[in-house]
């Protein structure tokens, strides 16, 4: 059974259920380079908002510094948009979605941005599950700086000026799960669908869901070998599952058999529905995942997918017991306390 | 006995027919840190404050947490000066290590109580010496094993009230504050006051000259810390977002905001936060997620020390140069570096200034005294959102973390200026938004928050160059149009800041620029010259860039003199870039040595300047 | 032919008769980046200098990789002038989005090349319009798919070097240099330049007044950028640790370390290092590194820009405070924040003088040419080593990045400083060892490294307060005795730092002050202010704190105007900070926008400063 | 069968083969709190410093800010120390140890230190893997500012005036782990003999090596429910094998049986030798060494001893190739190129 919801909302004429068209989820024009996977990414992201009628004011758009971390210029011009600085990207997120609980936080950050100098501000972002979507752009470079190897290039990695890179990678998404992060996904920009289911169901996740793309550096590091290039991408994507996102409001047409895949349910009541591929996965098994990616780590494949769900840890906004209203919707009579207040606490400083 | 021994031996080398001196002392409580001297010292300072006599209360701690000497100075004055004394009169000597060096300190014809297992030099004749003999006075009260050093402390409580005069009533309400009424310390502590006054009454003969008594100068006045007030201030000036990473003298702002923040703000009965307060991981997520809340339009702050003033720079200019509305405390310790975490220090104030790469400008507050903690902490946010640009308060360890008596906290006397802000309607009205734009001619420009449920009120906020529309711009005049708007815009700031203090003496010949932490001591310096035949005026600054009073204060002295505290004279450094014309009758009183100013150390510094 | 009808149609409407204008001109190539442009200009500039015609070239690029407007600008001055100049006179078209406003900036009587199927406007019968069929020549050479677009470029090389006079066996030796002697793309690009060439003879009739021919006035000289000639000054200082993290304009500061170094600096067959570069994780890791490294007695360096500069504002602090050699480039690009990464600025100096809290104050050097770039580069160590802090080379986006001609750069003609260490001799000898003793009374204390193999080698380094063993210490007199030890240092400092550059000339009345990068268009100004009939004394700072000479100068004038590229004149500042009795006589000359400085601009400037 | 290496240097008369004395190796009076776990840490790296024989003059002494991070001034003063900022050490020990490869770094931090502010240093210098023992004295609480949460606060712990922490844990073995370092271990103030083991066998390591050593802070953590506490730690300690080193110079005594445990040679010709308790556990299989930790914490126990090692990984200074002169020791004639050379690279420009 084919899935409705794609049917729906095909054709660029026609609306979502906000009423919008698919215009009114554009950018900037990109400046990046043709062919990037940042620019592809950027579709997803608008793809996926427009398909869910996600209201382009309720979004943030946040990055750090970089190609990646530009291209919130790109999608989406009725959101507003914070393009912060290098590695800080989750600080901003963090105050920004605190003090409005109604806000769709959309960060998009690069791999040097997130594991070169940002690591730090990005585990303990994870830490705190502060709701947002976290999509790194990985490419292996530092794309705007001209391609030096960032954290995340591969052991062997060679670059054209600088020789071959001997450290170990960072692996963004082991740092996910072991920072207790309840979304860890990894996908390829070369597969726009995966990306953009992906994408919906981090929407739909309450609690911060790390998406890991690898999004090729057309300029600096797309030879075929390199594990970031389309080339190789192409060849060792291993898909865990096909991931289909069904939104609250769809009925479920599931086009697989019981016993093979499972369905998700998600905060906001839609689903995520994960049809098995060649073998069983269970991403709700945090030790599976990990050691899912030691062993395609090992054995130099792609596994995309949706790497690990948790969705019983409580979002940061729960953990800091606000109001229901957001807190910069507040007015003075809740701001500021009486006069009489005062005195009381004046009192016991005498 | 061999405690009346001493103290006999001791008056027989003493003109012990000197006149009684009421309420004027400066006492030093040495003690090591985490000891649990802080409940007795407490309690002898509310004690004072509460028979009416004007105290302040300065501790003089080490950087560690437990074992090392500690200093706790009791100023008492009829007078109402309250800055740290040079001279010690009254000395508690309660611990061995420092004990010779803290009896030279003792200024001649002071006193010293100690306790009587120290062994006591020879070289002091010109003192009054009383041992006090804890070790056997514990034991006969027999506190719990645990609370048995703890307790040991309020024996020179007890001793004190009795030889000095301080009110055995004052004291029991003082704990009663102290424990919120909890009987059970309440009742323990006191036995062992009162067990020790009995000691003394019967064992010690009064032969120093110090005295208290009940007087009626603090009458509706309260005792509080900076760094409290600075946290009331912002609870009242509506702080919705705060965060913060723990370093020396600030931490105990941020306590203040979680120990107060629950009790005042609490909505609907009180379970749900209208605020949140975050522990970050380190200074620069601290500064970053206020950055994030004050661009989503909270009114957003945090609160550190040099270090972490140093690991904000890049922030810092990101919140100038993108307009986001921040406060953010600085309660200065001494630097360079690491420095001195736990001596006090006005040395940040060209750093902060300065904060970021390229032409960055920060607008700072200056509060000296408790009124202005509070106030500019409820006040720093509606500067913060007027301007669209960080502000930065400088307090300082002594500001922050001692006592000091204080005129009570003043309600805000204005509503929230929550600056320029268009909502879906003015959208609507206006059919077109350009965040950067000059409208009013101000430099302000208008901005819309996020969430505006509007088509046009998304904009693209960056640290780079762009254009009135938000749009990145390597243009060269998009840039230089921008700058010049900002510095309109800091141009506009000065009107919405705190206004300089100026006080005018008849008669006076040279203007006092101080600001801060300093002001008692400027104060009781003033007093001083005036008995040297200089009388002064005295501005104190409480912001800067400078407003215009404080250009025409200078501009009417023919001589002026910046005191502070750091080594090269910062402030007026900045004042003589602010007025070339003025510069060469600008002069700088400095002095940075860890200690709070003294008007003992401004007094001769100021006749040499002015003699020389 | 459509091609010269244009050209006819223009030249109609022109004063054809025009006095040929021998090699002075500003050429600008407007492209896109990423187009592979870069060959074909730097063919031109190499072909130029060869010819022994002072030039310079300058890259306007956008802060993106791929596809954005860029400006390439060859300036060719037979009178040596190589600034920036205002005016273009010949614009070589290549980017269609850019062509209008590209024509509009031309100079009236001013020439364009342009790709001819662009369309022109028709507002401009002042200049002179030559299009290049490039789609068509390029077709005929037919070069492989993938080069096509990169051999284009050479279009236009062909066809200026046949309009202009470009010697084309200089273009052939300056494609040898680009290619290393690579055979196959030297004949490619050759070929379509002689095409080109070829195609320009038969069809384009020179109407225009600009002609290159050769001169002798680059002879010995070299061609290189900031970056570069820095790189080279480290090695040649014997630099053993650099850390780093891309960012630009600083970012080909390590990779000409990563270049040169393993040619320069192999040992024993060229295998093993004498030295390491790491690339940092970021900012506040490459300072960290760097300290590190120069506290364990390496000669360490970092470099980067503006927002690396507030990254490493802690570590700064703690170079000053616990007196640790490094060296710190900061090849400044527009600020405040991340403003416009490929702009150039001198807005860092306030920032940078200042970077850390407390009363932090640092050491800098400002190259103001190629020569230069290299002398710091190996001079800092030597200060760094011998004052034991941090030193600051404040380069920028311009000097670094850009093409600059210069005299050979000068091997170090003082063997290396490596300051006071004491060895295990020394220490057998003396007996005793305190780490922060000023033996010598210039305020340098005597350091030891790690590894140093005698028991009393060892020592704590911190940031925090110490006396002069180096042990912690909160006492008053400890604190400000090693405060005046470091500013007595710091006095010291001056008689190790480089001298300005003063040129005098007969008959100035005023004086000018300038540092950095500007330095061309301020002789040039000069030379341009001789015609107004205004003389000027010069003098170009080459580090902070300031040295008698300077203050001399200004004491000597009775008027001084500092010439900066920043908003507020910050220089300026400093120079009136310390000498607030000459403030009022120091002026400011300013310009903020991106831009190189023009003697276009600071000519008038200074015109109206002088009449006003 | 006894280990003979501790009877020979057992006394305080005695000295050790550099003919030093215990004393040799005594630092500064202490001026933490009395109990604090730190003090004891510090006793034991003496110990092993003393014991290994090690040259004090060439150890180097290098830590952050905090309780912990002071400690340095309290053992071997003949040591050069540097307590730099914090969270900062990494990056401090990087450019001080590639300078001087012959320097023996040992590196003393806490948990605020390294897994709060330094999480991002800390992970990249495991990613270089630069020789040196790096200690976190791992208390659960920021101490020297007085008993905040660190982020190696158990999500239950309850501190005093904070109240209960509300955030997942950052551990740092496992950080350590997945940033492929070659000698992850873990201890406990309260077991003095693992702890000195274990430190003199990182001395011999050539690489980077972590011990993550539960260090309790009497003032601010100690309540018994506190896994920071040594109530705690006395109760929950499972070692998952015995730990003795022996130095290179030594006959390897061992008094264990053939199957019940296994040697290590290190990279100095020393041997580890651990003997088999409980289970059976391999500490060269990275796998089992992450699920230990998984699984330990899952069952709240404190597994301790050596739980990964792999000395296969080349050390920084390999990496970077350099001379086997320290770089510190170069002259000027290595350092400044001739004359000649310059001549030539300024002809390139011409
Ligand atoms: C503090 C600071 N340091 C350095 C830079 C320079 N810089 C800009 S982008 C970038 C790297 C971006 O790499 P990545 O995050 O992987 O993004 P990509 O361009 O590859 O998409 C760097 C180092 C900066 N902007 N700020
Ligand atoms: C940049 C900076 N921020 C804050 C501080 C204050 N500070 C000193 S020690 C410390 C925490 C230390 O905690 P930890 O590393 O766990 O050491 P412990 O005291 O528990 O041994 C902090 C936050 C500082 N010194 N520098
Ligand atoms: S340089 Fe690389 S990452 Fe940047 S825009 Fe181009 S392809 Fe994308
Ligand atoms: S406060 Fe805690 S960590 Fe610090 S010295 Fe005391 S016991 Fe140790
Ligand atoms: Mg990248
Ligand atoms: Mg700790």
């Amino acid at each position: 059974m084919a899935i409705r919801v794609e049917n729906k909302q095909s054709g660029p004429s026609r609306t979502n259920l906000m009423g919008l068209t698919r215009n009114d989820y554009k950018g900037r024009p990109t400046t990046l380079c043709q062919g990037c996977g940042h620019n592809s990414i950027a579709s997803q992201i608008m793809a996926a908002c427009y398909e869910n009628s996600i209201p382009p004011e309720k979004v943030i758009k946040i990055s750090g510094i970089g190609c990646s971390s530009k291209s919130p210029a790109y999608f989406m011009s009725r959101s507003h948009g914070f393009n912060s600085l290098h590695g800080r990207m989750p600080s901003i997120a963090t105050g920004a979605v605190l003090v409005n609980r109604e806000l769709i936080a959309i960060g998009v950050s690069g791999d040097g941005d997130t594991a070169s100098i940002g690591i730090g501000q990005f585990i303990h972002l994870l830490r705190r599950n502060l709701p947002m979507v976290y999509i790194v752009e990985n490419n292996g470079v530092y794309g705007l700086t001209k391609g030096q190897f960032s954290a995340t290039a591969d052991k062997v990695q060679v670059l054209k000026k600088i020789g071959e890179n001997p450290f170990f990678p960072v692996d963004v998404c082991m740092e996910a799960l072991i920072a207790n992060c309840g979304f860890v996904a990894r996908s390829f920009a070369g597969d726009p669908k995966q990306v953009k289911e992906l994408i919906k169901a981090a929407l739909s996740f309450n609690g911060t869901a790390v998406l890991d793309i690898i999004s090729p550096c057309v300029t600096f590091n797309n030879r075929d070998e390199s594990t970031k290039s389309y080339a190789w991408g192409k060849e060792h994507e291993i898909p865990i599952h096909d991931v289909t996102f069904v939104p609250r409001y769809d009925e479920i047409a599931v086009d697989y058999e019981p016993g093979e895949g499972t369905e998700v349910e998600l905060h906001d009541g839609s689903t995520l529905m994960l049809k098995k591929l060649e073998q069983d996965y269970d991403p709700t098994d945090r030790k599976a995942a990990i050691m899912l990616l030691e062993e395609t780590r090992a054995r130099q494949v792609l596994a995309t997918g949706l790497i690990y769900i948790n969705k019983d840890q409580p979002p940061l906004q729960e953990v800091e017991e606000l109001v229901d209203t957001p807190l910069t919707r507040l007015r003075e009579e809740d701001l500021r306390p009486s006069p009489e207040s005062l005195l009381e606490v004046l009192e016991s400083f005498r | 006995m061999a405690e009346m021994q001493i103290a006999e031996k001791v008056s027989n080398q003493k003109q012990r027919e000197q006149d009684p001196i009421y309420n004027d002392f400066s006492m030093v409580v040495a003690t090591v840190n985490g000891s649990g001297s802080q409940t007795a010292n407490m309690a002898i300072i509310r004690s004072l404050f509460r028979m009416g006599i004007p105290v302040s209360g300065k501790n003089l701690f080490p950087s560690n947490i437990q074992g090392l000497p500690t200093w706790f100075t009791i100023r008492a004055s009829s007078d109402g000066f309250t800055a740290r004394r040079d001279t010690t009169e009254i000395l508690v000597a309660m611990n061995v290590t420092t004990f010779i060096e803290d009896l030279e300190e003792l200024t001649p014809g002071g006193v010293c109580f100690y306790s009587d297992d120290f062994a006591v030099p020879g070289n002091r004749n010109d003192i009054v010496l009383y041992p006090m003999p804890i070790r056997k006075l514990v034991k006969e009260v027999n506190p719990p094993a645990a609370l048995r050093d703890y307790v040991a402390n309020m024996v020179y409580v007890g001793v004190l009230a009795q030889m000095l005069g301080i009110e055995m009533e004052e004291v029991h309400r003082a704990l009663e504050t102290h424990f919120t009424g909890n009987k059970r310390p309440i009742e323990l502590n006191m036995s062992m006051i009162e067990a020790a006054a009995l000691w003394a009454e019967k064992n010690l003969e009064k032969i120093d000259p110090y005295f208290l008594k009940r007087e009626d100068k603090t009458k509706g006045q309260i005792l509080i810390d900076g760094n409290t007030a600075a946290a009331l201030g912002a609870i009242y000036g509506g702080v919705t977002f705060a965060a913060w990473y723990p370093i020396t003298p600030a931490s105990s702002l941020a306590d203040a905001l979680e120990e107060y923040l629950p009790q005042l703000r609490c909505q609907d009965g009180g379970c749900k936060a209208t605020y949140s307060i975050i522990q970050a991981e380190d200074e620069l997520a601290a500064i970053g997620m206020a950055l994030g809340a004050g661009w989503s339009g909270a009114r957003a702050m945090t609160s550190t020390s040099g270090p972490g003033i140093a690991l904000m720079a890049e922030f810092a200019g990101l919140a100038f140069q993108a307009e986001i509305p921040v406060v953010i405390w600085d309660v200065q310790r001494m630097g360079p570096s690491t420095g001195l975490p736990t001596r006090t220090s006005q040395g940040d104030i060209f750093f902060v200034r300065f904060l970021g790469a390229g032409d960055t400008r920060h607008i700072i507050l200056l509060p000296g005294n408790m009124k202005e903690c509070f106030e500019f902490g409820w006040k720093a946010f509606d500067i913060a959102e007027r301007i669209q640009s960080a502000v930065f308060v400088l307090s300082d360890l002594d500001l922050g973390m001692n006592l000091w008596m204080s005129e009570p906290l003043e309600y805000p006397d204005q509503p929230m200026d929550r600056g320029k802000i268009l909502n879906e309607e003015d959208l609507e009205r206006l059919g077109d938004f350009a965040r950067y734009r000059d409208v009013d001619g101000d430099g302000i420009a208008y901005r819309t928050l996020p969430g505006t449920n509007h088509p046009l009120a998304a904009y693209f906020t960056r640290g780079t160059g762009h254009d009135e529309y938000a749009i990145y711009s390597e243009r060269p005049d998009d840039w230089e149009a921008n700058m010049e708007r900002l510095w309109r815009k800091h141009e506009t700031a000065k009107a919405y800041l705190p206004p300089p203090v100026i006080e005018k003496m008849d008669g006076a010949s040279i203007g006092l620029i101080a600001f801060g932490s300093t002001d008692p001591a400027v104060r009781e310096a003033q007093a001083r010259l005036v008995g040297e035949n200089i009388r002064t005026d005295y501005l104190r600054l409480t912001s800067i860039p400078f407003r215009d009073e404080v250009i025409d204060f200078v501009r009417s002295h023919e001589k002026v003199y910046v005191i502070e505290m750091n080594h090269d004279g910062q402030m007026r450094q900045l004042l003589q870039l602010e007025m070339p014309d003025q510069a060469v009758k600008i002069h700088s009183i400095r002095k940075n040595n860890g200690l709070p100013l003294s008007a003992g150390w401004i007094t001769p510094a100021l006749l040499e300047a002015e003699g020389g």
